[in-house]
């Protein structure tokens, strides 16, 4: 039997899904992240997807590492279970929950300070083993939970106005995927709604491992010391506290443009990038070609949007291990056991 | 005179050799044969770290009264190994013999006058016997088998029977082995007086029993416990778990008409992700382990806290081995006891059980996995390389087809179905268990999984009172496990006011030892301790007794710290009786220790 | 009866507060007014772990007594804060007051008779007076400064002397913000009685003082101990730490030539790269540290254990929050002391040093880096939150230019070149502590270090006696660690015959109420532990006392259990005293446990 | 001053280097290793291309994590330092002692175990940082230490044979290295010491992170149950320790052939792998190029050899870290301690 969340009582005016359910029903609590942070954006996308996928809810798991990225689980469907697990180790808790019950969707939620810096290994081989599951990197290029440190993917404030792309190489999210084997790989930018969603929507399709890049502005710290309207600026060094204590308020950034087309976006703190769409003819089924054509637009600052690589042939996690079809955690203890007579005959062998 | 010196079913003989020769199967075949032949007997195997061309040694011991502790005198060392030939040489008690391969001759300064040297020219026999290199190098170790064979008169149809299972698909393989155990028994039946007196005689005290090694009877134990996710990353001495965890289920897991696995094992990137992907599985409804040694056991503490915390269930086996760091991985210790008791930064504490021998690696690699979801929280099988790695004789395993797993408090889809509401972390039952549910069942169960602080309803919290409500239970919780482990085991001796303590892979030892002491009029009790927390009958052992000894395989006295810690114990009554160089304990070492403290206590 | 309420220089008073809303400015200028006027104040900062929008608490307490602990009694609040308005409003002392924002109207049901509430429309004046958002939002915050400042009678020219020293190139701030000032302070003259009874008084108390945060004044000791190499990952509340070191470095650490750098900083990709740069740049002659939080150790454990073993110098800045696992971040506690103690697998011990302030931080960051050069193995300086991240009120630390450091046993080239052979790690000088030789500087020096077994000369082994020899070195060396680690503060009092054991931060409580206490006729002796292994001095005092409190911060009482494993007390002499909220402790919680005692000992 | 290794006693006729030492000079102690295995071979390409470059043994450190691979810094320079650390960790240690002195020459020697799969983090961030050392991967394809299980690179024995490249797609060292920016990529065979010589020498002159990875296979391991050779293959499961007891003598591979050529080479167990060495007109500057050619080749099974990328340009990790020419551990403390009058001036901020 399965069991169905009963839709929240909302004015019958709302659309609702197959199901029956309303968007509402796809929300979770209340964001406490800062006004305008680009996650809270990617939150809203992925409960328009889900909701338009009409899945239930409870079918769903959701699980993150730590940072402000790793809280928003908390933020779209309340009704579904949620593992917030330790930093940049949500990779290997992924793996088992998917070992233990093939037949849920899971949704992990990073930030490249967990995925690329403490958390590459479990990244990485999360790829490898072609796990089935959705994998969003809410991409700012900072630490925003530890108040702005830079991470390992390109800081997309400062680089874009320094240029430094080979003082530390960053480590790019999607180069990595594609040399890692990831069997589907995409980048959008937070405030690309019209983008995010069919991409959110297909990467759950997905049977594999299906990475999706998004890059997703802090409001608070891509507002560096070396921004002239930083806070900071105004101060000379004198209370670490004060630096990081004001946020000034900010409103989101959307950007909404055609496929094949360019955009320029500025940020908070007056920075820019640019964001290319692949354009419809873009055949995202090479390897090396993609990676080839990211590495010559990164080189002109450029980030390349949309579903860059995808393999629908590659056997995924439980085809490689040839789990059984039924999930395991539902295998009765009976087929599970040997049992007593088995055992006399094992233990034979050990006379 | 000869009759004195008459030693049947009572030696220890001794393998020295050079590692990736083989010598394995013949040394298993020797210690097999004893077996089989219904004498109680132990193989000890002292391997290095490495894989080909270093010393490596085999320890047999044949024991008619049963004792299966390691012995540290040798009657009888074959010298096979050139490099350590006079340290080997040396090791042979007075009156005991030496055989070595006289291929190639000794140097006189190499000799002894009270010892039995005897020289086979294995190499020379096995290559006019044998063709190509492999084979000579292989039968060369068959052949001291043979030379044993007429020494200790082996029974050679026992060896031929176990010949024929080893090799049931390969009979060219068969007639090879035994054309060498002919070459080497011919060889000392010509050239020595066969048998010795120390020798080995048929008896039946093998009957209903195994050899088998505690890796294999642990993995035995997930197969049975109905665990279908395995975690790992290779680290001796632990490997060989999962190995037989995957050989087990390849066999008896495997769906009937679809061929594919009732099982999955990962071989995770390293030990971090392995104990995330145990929890979870644990998490979603799977019942999930993971083998490690200490280095591992360090890469998991922050997510063995985790689970603590967040309340997630997980089987942990810590096969242990000498540290500190990377120590000597191919040498046995108790070292990880504190290290896994308090794992994990803040404050954390976590349950842990102590097989003594590899049917207790059985019987609490199934109690793990029903602990874990009873308690809700990650639980430890200290095992060692003693145990994990070594054949040891036991009682055949035994299983009741009705056995069904506890899995704990975990509320049915239909239980949520008519609640109200869900609060995961609440104690409604008063035992510091709250109630869980497993993800995809039901929208009523949904909740946050969180290493960081959360109120008894499962919601983020940085409240001071909420915080502090669910630590206390966790601390009641421990408190309600001490009920659940296995008790102690406790052999009295009547009049007996001191006693010893001790733990898993000692077990042996001290029950030897006690038997001695008990001759020279030192009369012990003795509490062999098997899970932490402790329970009630620890704490009236430790009452009862004004001077205990604590043995233990570390050189912190980790067992006598966390008794300290955790009963109400004068700690001066307990006296640390510590072994620690990385090889298995042996009885001698524990009567030197005790008789030699209460002579002195005659003494003063 | 007014003059009865007169409250002057002995107050608390607390500000509710949203984060990110730029408070923080606002409550340190208010504080560092206070101690400008001379009045010894505390300031502790209660903030969410996220970075916008959540509840934040700011505690100010003034004490002419000098009194710098936490105080759980609040005079005055300020409550800012819409959504934690009521719990704020019954926080408050009877008789005692709350202020809030007028602007909007609160609802009557948020009332209370036993106390003043004074509203201050700070948003609307703020609104008419400035124009652009930011400033409205920040100029709140500065305006109940200025209303405090009328109700306090704080001194308005201190104020301004602070907001001209904070915004030093920016006149037009400076403006601003004592226009803010002033629309407060008239407002509350304007309509309240001004100043209150509660109310400061200029004094004479700070001078020679500062008011700094532990986590800067122990980032001021890496860079006067001469450290070079700074490897972090960040995690609150750690971070600061490494910020300040590189301000410090950026300003005091620059070649006069080339500008270039005299320290090399590493973001690593986690701890476990953070303390293995450690390792790297400790083994090549660097002094190097690493700044970290409970998670952090865990994850270091593995490489920690290896340091031991190898003995290796290595720092390790322990700023503990609220555990287990990610636990709470921002709030304190003194949960890792038996992590830290016994980190990693295996036998292994370490060296901790338990700063109880930010002068602490300071002088033991600098004798941690001795010992830990000394010694040969990491150190840890354990400090908590509420020390590393809040403004303590210290004397000035004070430096002695002819002070170096001690760069322990390491041979020279020279002294090599004279040596017929080097032996890594003999015991030469009877101490346990062995000579080392750095890279690079003589062929005769070289060695291999590894976490696996090795002997006394350095080289791998897997023999039994060998492998215990080097054990054996490294337990005594830990004996001589003792007399080398600084000793304990004891505090006697005539004729008592109990006594508090505490450690870090509990001290300005446990000190506070040991006056309250005696006040009440419980006359107790007091024994500040600063480090581990404890040497005579701690085993002394507890042979002294009947009864030992054990005041500590976590739930498990780990300073309990060190002393009871790592001294010859009688465990049942240690009574518990257990702060494990997150809160700082204060004083009335002390009291409460131990008198509470006293008076049951009486009635019993 | 400077002290200089006293050369060996060794026989006369010897060659020496600039510095007098003779190549014994560069040996260290006897190899535990297995006979005939791959990691030997690497070792003395190692003590060869040192003697030629003529740098006092003691300037070098030698760093390594733990496996068979990571024993070899013993077996080559017994008067350099050696750092045996924990697993998969050698690169911190590595940064740590670089940015402590960077006046030594490091040689770092991992395997694929330990680079790729638990050490795959440290790695690709020592890259990231273009720290200045020689970072050898020993890559076998098997945890050859722990007895054979299969690694994260790929198993060249099996692989081979069954070409099932894209199950769970071998991690290549080669390929990470270049998405993560690497400045010098390289690869060789361990029997090609012709090329190999010349490639260390290359990797250690190179100013920032060298990769060379050297397929060296394992005697003993990639004797696979499924190898009709194996010894396994005789024996029904029956005693674990039987199976990889015998390790069946073996002579080392060797290869010798031209650049632009390739050339089959047989392993121990009788599978194959194809070595294809690039020509000399091979450009090694382009990241995208040199990723292109190599994805192309392997999906051929060719594995390319030679120098693949070398990007001369870019700053090493203490340029970056704008580090002092002087060697940080050399620095007399005087110039550390801002001194007591500073500390007055330092704490009035704090009044
Ligand atoms: C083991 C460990 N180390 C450090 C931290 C502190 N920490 C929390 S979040 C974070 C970085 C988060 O960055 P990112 O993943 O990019 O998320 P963001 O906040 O930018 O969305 C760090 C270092 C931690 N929680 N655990
Ligand atoms: C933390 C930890 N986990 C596991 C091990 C066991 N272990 C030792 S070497 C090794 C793998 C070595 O493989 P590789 O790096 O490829 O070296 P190889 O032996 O193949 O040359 C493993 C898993 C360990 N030493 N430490
Ligand atoms: S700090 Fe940055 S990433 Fe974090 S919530 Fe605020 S805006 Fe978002
Ligand atoms: S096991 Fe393999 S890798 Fe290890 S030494 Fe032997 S041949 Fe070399
Ligand atoms: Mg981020
Ligand atoms: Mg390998």
């Amino acid at each position: 039997m399965s069991f169905i969340a009963k839709p929240k009582v909302s004015h019958p005016g709302l659309p609702r899904n197959a199901l029956g359910l309303s968007r509402r029903d796809y929300e979770g609590s209340m964001s406490t992240l800062c006004a305008g942070c680009g996650h809270d954006s990617i939150t809203a996308a992925l409960v328009q997807a889900c909701f338009e996928l009409a899945i239930p809810p409870h079918r769903f798991a959701k699980l993150s590492g730590i940072g402000c990225s790793s809280k928003t689980p908390a933020y779209f469907m309340g009704t579904a279970h949620g593992f917030n697990s330790v930093h940049g180790r949500m990779p290997s808790v992924a793996t088992g929950a998917n070992a233990a019950n093939r037949d849920l969707y899971y949704i992990g939620i990073s930030g490249d300070g967990d995925s690329l810096s403490i958390g590459l290994g479990q990244f990485a081989h999360a790829m490898r083993r072609n796990l089935n599951m959705l994998y969003v990197i809410e991409n700012n290029g900072v630490y925003g939970l530890t108040k702005g440190q830079f991470s390992a993917s390109a800081d997309i404030g400062t680089k874009a106005k320094k240029g430094e792309i080979n003082d530390q190489p960053p480590i790019d999210p999607v180069l990595v995927g594609l040399s890692m084997g990831a069997t589907f790989v995409a980048r959008s930018f937070s405030g690309d709604k019209a983008q995010l969603v069919p991409l959110v929507k297909a990467g759950l399709k997905h049977r594999g491992f299906a990475l999706l890049d998004v890059l997703s502005p802090c409001v608070t710290f891509n507002d560096h010391e070396d921004s002239t309207k930083s806070y900071a600026f105004t101060r000379q060094f004198y209370h670490p506290a004060v630096h990081t204590d004001f946020v000034p308020p900010a409103g989101r950034i959307v950007a909404d443009y055609e496929s094949g087309g360019a955009t320029r976006v500025t940020l908070h703190d007056g920075s820019q990038i640019v964001l290319r769409k692949v354009s419809g003819d873009y055949e995202p089924t090479s390897r090396k070609d993609a990676f080839t054509f990211i590495q010559t637009k990164l080189k002109q600052r450029e980030y390349v949007t949309g579903l860059l690589y995808i393999d629908e042939a590659s056997r995924d996690f439980h085809d490689i291990s040839g789990t059984i079809e039924q999930p395991l955690n539902e295998l009765p203890y009976e087929t599970l056991s040997p049992g007593a007579k088995k055992l006399a005959e094992i233990l034979r062998r050990y006379r | 005179m000869q009759q004195a010196q008459d030693r049947v079913n009572d030696f220890c003989l001794k393998v020295a050799n050079v590692n990736g020769t083989g010598s394995a199967s013949a040394n298993s075949l020797l210690m097999k044969s004893l077996f089989r032949m219904g004498i109680p007997v132990t193989g000890k195997n002292y391997f290095p770290s490495n894989i080909q061309g270093l010393p490596t040694w085999y320890e047999i011991r044949a024991s008619g009264d049963g004792h299966l502790a390691r012995t540290a005198t040798v009657d009888i060392m074959i010298a096979m190994n050139v490099q350590t030939y006079a340290q080997d040489l040396a090791e042979v008690r007075p009156g005991g013999y030496l055989i070595y391969d006289s291929t190639w001759p000794r140097a006189d300064s190499l000799k002894r006058d009270d010892i039995t040297i005897l020289g086979v020219p294995l190499a020379k026999l096995c290559n006019t016997a044998f063709e190509n290199v492999r084979a000579r190098i292989l039968m060369k170790n068959v052949a001291y088998v043979g030379v044993l064979a007429a020494l200790l008169d082996l029974d050679l149809t026992v060896i031929r029977g176990l010949l024929e299972e080893t090799f049931a698909n390969k009979a060219h393989l068969v007639e090879a082995n035994l054309q060498a155990i002919e070459l080497g028994a011919a060889y000392a039946r010509e050239h020595f007086a066969c048998p010795l007196p120390v020798r080995a005689r048929t008896m039946d005290a093998t009957r209903g029993h195994i050899m088998i090694d505690g890796n294999t009877a642990a993995a035995l134990g997930c197969v049975y416990a109905g665990a279908t996710v395995g975690a790992w990353y290779p680290i001796t001495p632990s490997t060989s778990l999962m190995d037989a965890f995957k050989a087990f289920c390849q066999r008896y897991r495997l769906d009937e008409q679809t061929g594919r696995r009732k099982f999955c094992i990962v071989q995770a990137e390293d030990e971090l992700a392995a104990i995330g992907i145990v929890l979870g599985a644990g998490w979603n409804g799977a019942r999930a382990f993971t083998p490690t040694s200490g280095p591992g056991i360090s890469l998991m503490s922050e997510f063995i806290g985790f689970g603590y915390y967040a309340e997630l269930p997980a089987v942990i086996f810590d096969v242990q081995r000498a540290g500190p760091s990377t120590g000597m991985p191919t040498r046995t210790q108790q070292c990880d006891i504190l290290a896994c008791a308090y794992a994990s930064h803040g404050d954390t504490r976590h349950v842990l059980l102590f097989p003594a021998n590899p049917q207790e690696c059985f019987e609490f690699a199934v109690a793990a996995f029903d602990l874990a979801e009873r308690l809700q929280t990650p639980v430890f099988v200290l095992s060692d390389l003693d145990i994990g790695m070594n054949d040891w004789m036991c009682p055949e395993f035994a299983w009741d087809d009705s056995r069904r797993p506890d899995r704990g408090k975990v509320l049915s889809a239909e239980a949520l179905e008519g609640m109200p509401a869900f609060h995961r972390y609440r104690d409604v039952d008063g035992d510091g268990i709250a109630w869980r549910t497993l993800p995809g069942m039901h929208p009523k169960g949904a909740y946050f999984v969180r290493g960081s602080g959360h109120n008894q309803h499962g919601a983020y919290t940085e409240d001071a009172a909420e915080y502090r409500q669910v630590l206390d239970r966790l601390a009641r919780k421990f408190r309600t496990a001490a009920d659940l482990v296995p008790g102690p085991v406790v052999q009295s001796a009547p009049g007996a006011r001191a006693g010893i303590v001790s733990v898993g892979s000692c077990d042996e030892a001290v029950r030897e030892a006690l038997g001695v002491l008990a001759a020279r009029g030192v009369v012990l009790d003795y509490l062999r301790v098997r899970a932490f927390p402790f329970n009630g009958a620890v704490q009236e052992f430790l009452d009862a007794h004004d001077e205990i000894f604590v043995v233990e395989q570390n050189r912190d006295a980790q067992l006598r710290s966390l008794l300290t810690l955790e009963t109400n114990v004068d700690k001066r009554r307990l006296v640390p009786v510590l072994h620690y160089d990385g090889l298995p304990l042996h009885a001698d070492f524990i009567v030197q220790a005790i008789a030699g403290r209460f002579d002195r206590g005659k003494a003063a």
